[in-house]
């Protein structure tokens, strides 16, 4: 889950990495409040989760809480990338005697955690990082034993950030790397990370993702999401526990298993057609999982047909068919529903079909077979 | 003997009491897997048909001899159930079927096995591993497969039944069919399961399932084209897939131009392997070799 | 450093393990306020840092406050091997429904952590690990991960501890193991650890070890001292930064390398004589360690000579033998001097005490002359 | 080749801006060993006596090809310094001098050394090693030292010297002699040491000083007795030594009757050593061979 900056920046201040004071506004109002409160110099930030809004003119300097006013009053509404800006975060502005990149993930390539750190922060860091590749340091932790003091020194003086400040810089990294592992998060990347012109370490941004696995542990963690833009559609979808994304096309798909419902998109595309969404009812799917499945779809206007594609394994295919036998029983499911079984208890579901002998069902064979007379249904591309 | 599992294999279930446990260790049993032992804490002295239940696992592998393990326990506990099998004496293999797991939890258990007691775990958030006719240690639906000899291995749990279904009804047999899972840090890569196969006497040629994102196709390409003699038949999925979880700059940083689908099938196209378009065609590509 | 009980039990509350509920009592008024204070029966127990003092006497119940201050008249003062009883902890009693044994500490034979917890808790754990050495389940730690979930399960349901209990026993171990690592301790001993009537798992006893190496992360722990009846002689130079312990003979011994030092006592045994202490000064000691050491020989009057035996590496004889000069200058010191210098400037050093040219300085030239010179000095045995 | 170090060996000194890494790295270099380098972060770029001073160990070893390192960093710090120079591509040994290191530190730091990079760690509180007329990496003063054929391995400092010293003045030269420390969790065992020299052909006999408390000497002798061709002289500190650090009815359970001196000799002469009474028979004892 992609924090927006603010949030991150909660999370940096937990874990003790210095952030500058500011406050959240949602209306131009509300944001020269804030600038009177902060007092002196500040920056307007849009709130989006997406990168590239200061070169979208969704960040502004303001002298005063007027300047602060009218900076809000541009960027509040503003369309960044297809994400509309409701939330503006004013902090009071720093003096930065030079700006660094740091981030930890983890390498899948070699399952261990991966830092990197530049000295040439900024906003152009891939830039940096595709023409001068040695501009960025980048060192593998083990996991086991997170990352150690030497690493962390290891680090500062071989990125080359500025010598006089390395003993808090590399404070600065342990720390946004405890954040890292004990907040569970997938990425912490931090662009700039600054040093100001009085010698502090101060984290100017904050791109947070949270691994949302983990928040059995972090039960406060699912409070971020009111602060969200997020599509009613997928908002749906995440409540009752489907994967879901929503597309261009008219073929609604709904699969078990995220490799097989990728493959399903593939198939819709070949045979000349385009999938409305990707849907993943996951593992172990019940009837009702499958029942919620087709209520979602018929949220979506676009929709002309549906494909379900069903390979069970831990999913048994008996259960999906009576999701689907239920679904049709209770609700006025406004398009055709093409149905491919196959795997654990698949006769018992073919069975089940069969036996309901609804006209909106329409058995298929084989995956290439159903997604042909799904893309037909739905009336091509 | 087969790739993993076989008639050697002694399956202890980890979780047997749960609903997951019962169903899929009572369908292994069925298969003909020899089921010794379930463990769940505080259930010790139980049976769940005919099967012993322990509390721990050293207990369960003194009193039945279990040298591979199932783990059905659930994700927030999962991490610490692989721990405790891999610290049994003899065991040799470890299945987990558990999915979402957190991702510092198992990148913390693969990177201590790798370090420690080097017992292969295959999963998390994987269908198992069967050799048809041999055993079954898994989700996997066993009806789909026949004996044969072709080794199959996937990161996707059901278009690997796909792929068997495929192979299967052209009457094409396999070996061994592992499914590696798709989370971010594997215990089981493609190579270490391509290398067992290119060692396996009962393996001729192999199918491999990929997907989008991460570097796994990419080190199995290099992987075919320094070590495989045999042959190799691929299907990547996702080609039309939306871009999935941005990971910032870092993401971008890091993976640079690998991780799409049409990367992968050219750099496995590079190392020899047969890359099919569409599932259907996995079956007939096997055959054509 | 050996800490007394109650002591031990302020650090297991530090990290949640349950404990009774008591306290400390000098004096028998003392504990018969602290009685009045719990309410009900009480245990009055003896603060010692040496086992065995239930056999001895030192743990009484008391039913009633006037019993408590009975029961701490007879146990302030007790001498119990050794070790005059100064405090008492005085704790409301607990009703046992099982006694459990627990430890922590570090196998030196594989370098790695061990438990150990038996069912049979009590006062006589040892002659049950030696009459029935499976009642008494040992599992190694690995030091880099730390004691597991599962572990810690293993451990409780292998040593057959009450299964009702079996989730509170096992927290309680992980709580334990936690105190041991992260209060830097050698040693975690609970015994009994119990079961109470009402179901909780409750520390009884405490006999934790602390690794003063790793005082410098807990700088508080100095304070526990105070309530130590130390041995003014071992006090002073443990405050000097010497190692010493006082023992019974007539040879003052002052020598660098704990095995040196060992090995001097052997071989002034060996030739007739007795040691007065152990006493290592240490690598690296400068005049001013040496100077300190004589300072502290001199206040006990069981010394008649002192046998300097140094072997330079990290220390320098020359630095050595100007401790000794220095000391002659500025103290009256009651006892010949037996001198033996080798390794890193060893030649200066000896022409250091050449030149100083006293009587009290005995040179010698090996570490059995010295010996040999020493015991005559003392007059023998 | 001698055991350890040797002409080869190219030194890095951690904290050589220190005092006594910069008294004993002189006299080593006095000595003809090879001293490359040191690291003090933060003094990067500066010089102690020619020795170029590097920020950490990795540029260090970038910059000068350092394989081995010496490490006097004060012990709150050292367990951390030792795990900078295992992480260090060609780092072959690591000699730590400090003295004081938490226990728990140091088993942790053993732990991880043994798990993942396995570079040999001889200390922490040790004297360090040296070959005689080769290279002294450590403390020890090699004014005592003369090149022959002898192997000392011992737990004690300055017991070391008093050994060496012994066998230098009866005109007997050592191959190479390695203080292992005393500390709970030596990187080093008496049984690493006596397998290289078991297997150094400039070693043709062993001298080795244990003392009371823990297990090594008794290891030592059973390695000795299953596989120890070259003779062994030894001597045991602590007969009449006050007893130590009472480790409650744990330590008791650990150690059994084992740890006392009088056990150590006992087991070291039942697997075939001669055990000397004074540490001055030692030269008389490895003359007598």
């Amino acid at each position: 889950m992609n924090l927006l900056e603010f949030q991150g920046k909660q999370l940096f201040a937990r874990v003790g990495v210095p952030v500058p004071e500011g406050r959240v506004a949602a209306t131009p109002a509300e944001a020269r409040r804030a600038a009177e409160e902060l007092g002196g110099k500040v920056v307007v930030k849009a709130q989006v989760r997406i990168g590239g809004r200061g070169k979208a003119g969704g960040i502004k300097v303001a002298d005063e809480p007027q300047a602060a006013e009218e900076a809000a009053a541009a960027i509040v509404g503003m369309d960044i990338k297809g994400h509309r800006v409701n939330l503006v975060w004013v902090e009071r502005a720093t003096e930065i005697a030079a700006e660094w990149y740091v981030s930890f993930t983890l390498d899948r390539g070699v399952g261990r955690h991966l830092a990197m750190v530049s000295a040439r922060g900024g906003m152009d860091i891939e830039a940096v990082a595709a023409s001068d590749p040695a501009a960025v340091v980048r060192r593998h932790i083990d996991p086991v034993v997170g990352l150690a003091e030497w690493q962390a020194t290891d680090l500062v003086y071989r990125a080359g950030l500025e010598r006089a400040a390395a003993r808090p810089a590399a404070a600065t990294l342990r720390r946004l790397y405890r954040a890292f592992v004990d907040l569970d998060c997938d990425l912490v990347e931090v662009n700039p990370l600054v040093l100001t012109a009085a010698g502090e370490v101060v984290a100017l941004d904050a791109k947070v993702t949270l691994d949302s696995n983990a928040f059995f542990r972090h039960p406060d963690f699912e409070a971020f999401r009111e602060a969200f833009a997020e599509d009613p559609l997928e908002r749906l979808a995440r409540e009752k526990g489907l994967g879901f994304i929503k597309l261009d096309g008219s073929v609604g798909i709904i699969g078990n298993g995220a490799g097989l419902v990728m493959s399903t998109l593939d198939v819709v595309s070949l045979v000349g057609g385009a999938a409305a969404n990707f849907l993943d009812v996951g593992g172990g799917a019940g009837a009702e999982t499958i029942s919620d499945a087709l209520e979602v779809l018929t949220r979506d206007p676009a929709v002309r047909a549906v494909l379900v594609n069903i390979f069970g394994g831990i999913t048994r295919c008996d259960l999906v068919a009576q999701g689907i036998v239920d679904a049709i029983g209770s609700r006025d499911l406004p398009w055709p529903i093409v149905v491919r079984l196959d795997g654990t208890n698949a006769p018992e579901g073919r069975a089940i079909l069969a036996e309901a002998a609804s006209e909106r069902v329409i058995p298929a064979a084989t995956m290439l077979e159903a997604a042909q007379r799904a893309v037909d249904l739905a009336g091509g591309r | 003997m087969a790739v993993y599992v076989d008639g050697t294999t002694r399956l202890l279930v980890q979780n047997l009491t749960g609903r997951e446990g019962s169903f899929h260790a009572m369908r292994n049993r069925a298969y003909g897997t020899n089921v010794v032992a379930g463990v769940s804490p505080g259930r010790g002295g139980q049976e769940v048909q005919g099967v012993p239940v322990f509390d721990t696992v050293s207990a369960a592998v003194e009193a039945t001899g279990a040298n591979t393990t199932l783990c059905f326990v659930p994700a927030p506990f999962a991490s610490d159930a692989i721990l405790e099998a891999a610290a049994s004496p003899g065991m040799r293999l470890i299945v987990c079927i558990t999915e979402g797991i957190p991702a510092h939890d198992e990148a913390r258990v693969v990177n201590y096995l790798r370090q420690t007691t080097g017992v292969p775990l295959i999963g998390p958030n994987c269908p198992g591993v069967i050799s048809p006719g041999k055993a079954n240690v898994g989700i996997m639906p066993h009806e789909i497969c026949l004996p044969g000899r072709v080794g199959v291995v996937s990161r996707s749990g059901t278009l690997t039944y796909q792929a068997v279904h495929e192979l299967t009804t052209r009457g094409i047999g396999q070996s061994t069919c592992v499914g590696i899972g798709g989370d971010p840090v594997p215990g089981t890569s493609f190579v270490d399961v391509l290398s067992r196969f290119e060692a396996d006497p009962e393996t001729e040629a192999v199918v491999l399932i990929g997907e989008i994102g991460g570097e796994a196709e990419e080190q199995a390409a290099a992987f075919i084209k320094a070590h495989m003699t045999k042959p190799v038949v691929a299907y990547i999925a996702g080609f039309t897939a939306p871009p999935g979880k941005k990971m910032g700059h870092a993401g971008a940083i890091i993976s640079g131009s690998s991780g799409t689908a049409a990367a992968k099938k050219e750099a496995l196209e590079a190392a020899g392997a047969v890359v099919v378009t569409y599932p259907t065609e996995i079956g007939e590509a096997v055959a054509a070799l």
